[in-house]
């Protein structure tokens, strides 16, 4: 298990690699990349800040992760979280997971994000033409989050 | 009893801090009572703290509810629906 | 959208990057990566060949993705695959999909590996200590691509 | 009429060959009318393609079904459950 909160951008590729790379066992890897849009809401985004609560992030992220290890049969999962001032096109997010069949990665990757959207501590704020904003969360985020539990 | 109360993004900015140690009476209570006595504080506390305000709780790093307990020397954060990811 | 059957490898990282690169409006980029294993139904793996039916297997692709595009709102899809004998460790194929929004990139990266599995012309043939067989058609890859009719 | 015939994986290996064009009687038939007209050969014909065996058809390289309409000049493709990805 790899999870990193930083201000610096990652490679989806060497990230890929390394959670199959020399592990004759693994035989599906997905992954899930986020970008910061230049649309949000109808408003032009021009920069991203994301904020968190650094003594809480990787524990929560790490509760996901573990969750989700619990839930499916899963072989190695990596998740890199940026923060800092981001712009447009950037690499938000990266969440990789490896199993050996697919329908076990595929379920794990979509929980993890699922659940980091509504649980780890990160916050947006958008600079916009009008001036900044904070990102106000998404009821489709919680519901997403929900379906899990049925 | 004293406790770390943290705030994150529009709390933050709000209030003007990021963070401050408070005194409260007796050795343990619960996080409805911090949030409490930070409301009798008066504008903007007693609004942005309110029940509905949709504000998330963590105590000492974890999700929390108003009836999780709290004793001296926690730390209870204070922050808004999270937009990570 | 890109749609490549070919005998070399890929780059998941550079295609990961080519569906977002440069696109302000991509916010998710779902992916997966399927592997060769050096396991399978218990007995090791030292080759996998792939056959497929040349003049189908594209355009059999591409009716997918079609699919694919009119259930979900996607902004960009690739699918590669690889055809003749790779070796466990190897890579066999990747989908990527680009949208706006996760949960379209997710459902729509997991339809297609569904119904690619059992729906596009290619077949396995391992090679074990005991000789070559063909890889038989799995009951639960059926039962994934049902669920989407439902 | 004349359709070719197309065979794959274990199909191809089993009858020696990856294809062949036969002639059919008549100007349009069904693809059930080139499996029955394959299956008259004796085995392995008679048995890899009778009906439960599990094999998929495509006619000019879309999926079918044994009703799907053939005619002359249709490649007519007959293999295993597909196993890639």
């Amino acid at each position: 298990m790899k999870i990193l909160v930083q201000e610096s951008d990652f490679d989806p590729g060497a990230e890929i690699a390394a959670l199959h790379a020399g592990q004759p066992r693994v035989g599906a890897v997905a992954s899930f990349v986020g970008l910061v849009r230049d649309l949000n809401e109808g408003d032009s985004v021009a920069t991203l800040t994301l904020e968190h609560y650094p003594a809480m992030t990787e524990k929560s992220l790490r509760e996901i992760v573990d969750e989700a290890m619990g839930r499916w049969s899963l072989l190695d999962v990596t998740v890199i979280h940026r923060v800092g001032r981001l712009l447009p096109l950037d690499r938000i997010v990266y969440v990789g997971v490896s199993s050996m069949h697919r329908g076990d990665a595929f379920a794990a990757c979509e929980f993890i994000m699922d659940y980091l959207k509504t649980r780890a501590p990160f916050w947006k704020k958008e600079g916009t033409p009008a001036g900044e904003r904070w990102v106000e969360a998404r009821g489709a985020d919680d519901a997403a989050a929900e379906r899990w539990n049925k | 009893m004293k406790v770390k109360v943290l705030y994150f993004a529009k709390l933050r900015e709000l209030f003007g801090i990021d963070g401050e140690v408070i005194e409260m009476p007796g050795e343990r209570t619960c996080a409805a009572a911090v949030i409490d006595l930070l409301r009798t504080r008066g504008e903007p506390w007693s609004t942005e703290l309110g029940l509905d305000s949709g504000n998330r709780m963590a105590v000492n790093q974890t999700l929390a509810g108003i009836v999780t307990p709290v004793q001296d020397g926690d730390e209870i954060a204070i922050f808004p629906p999270v937009t990570g990811g």
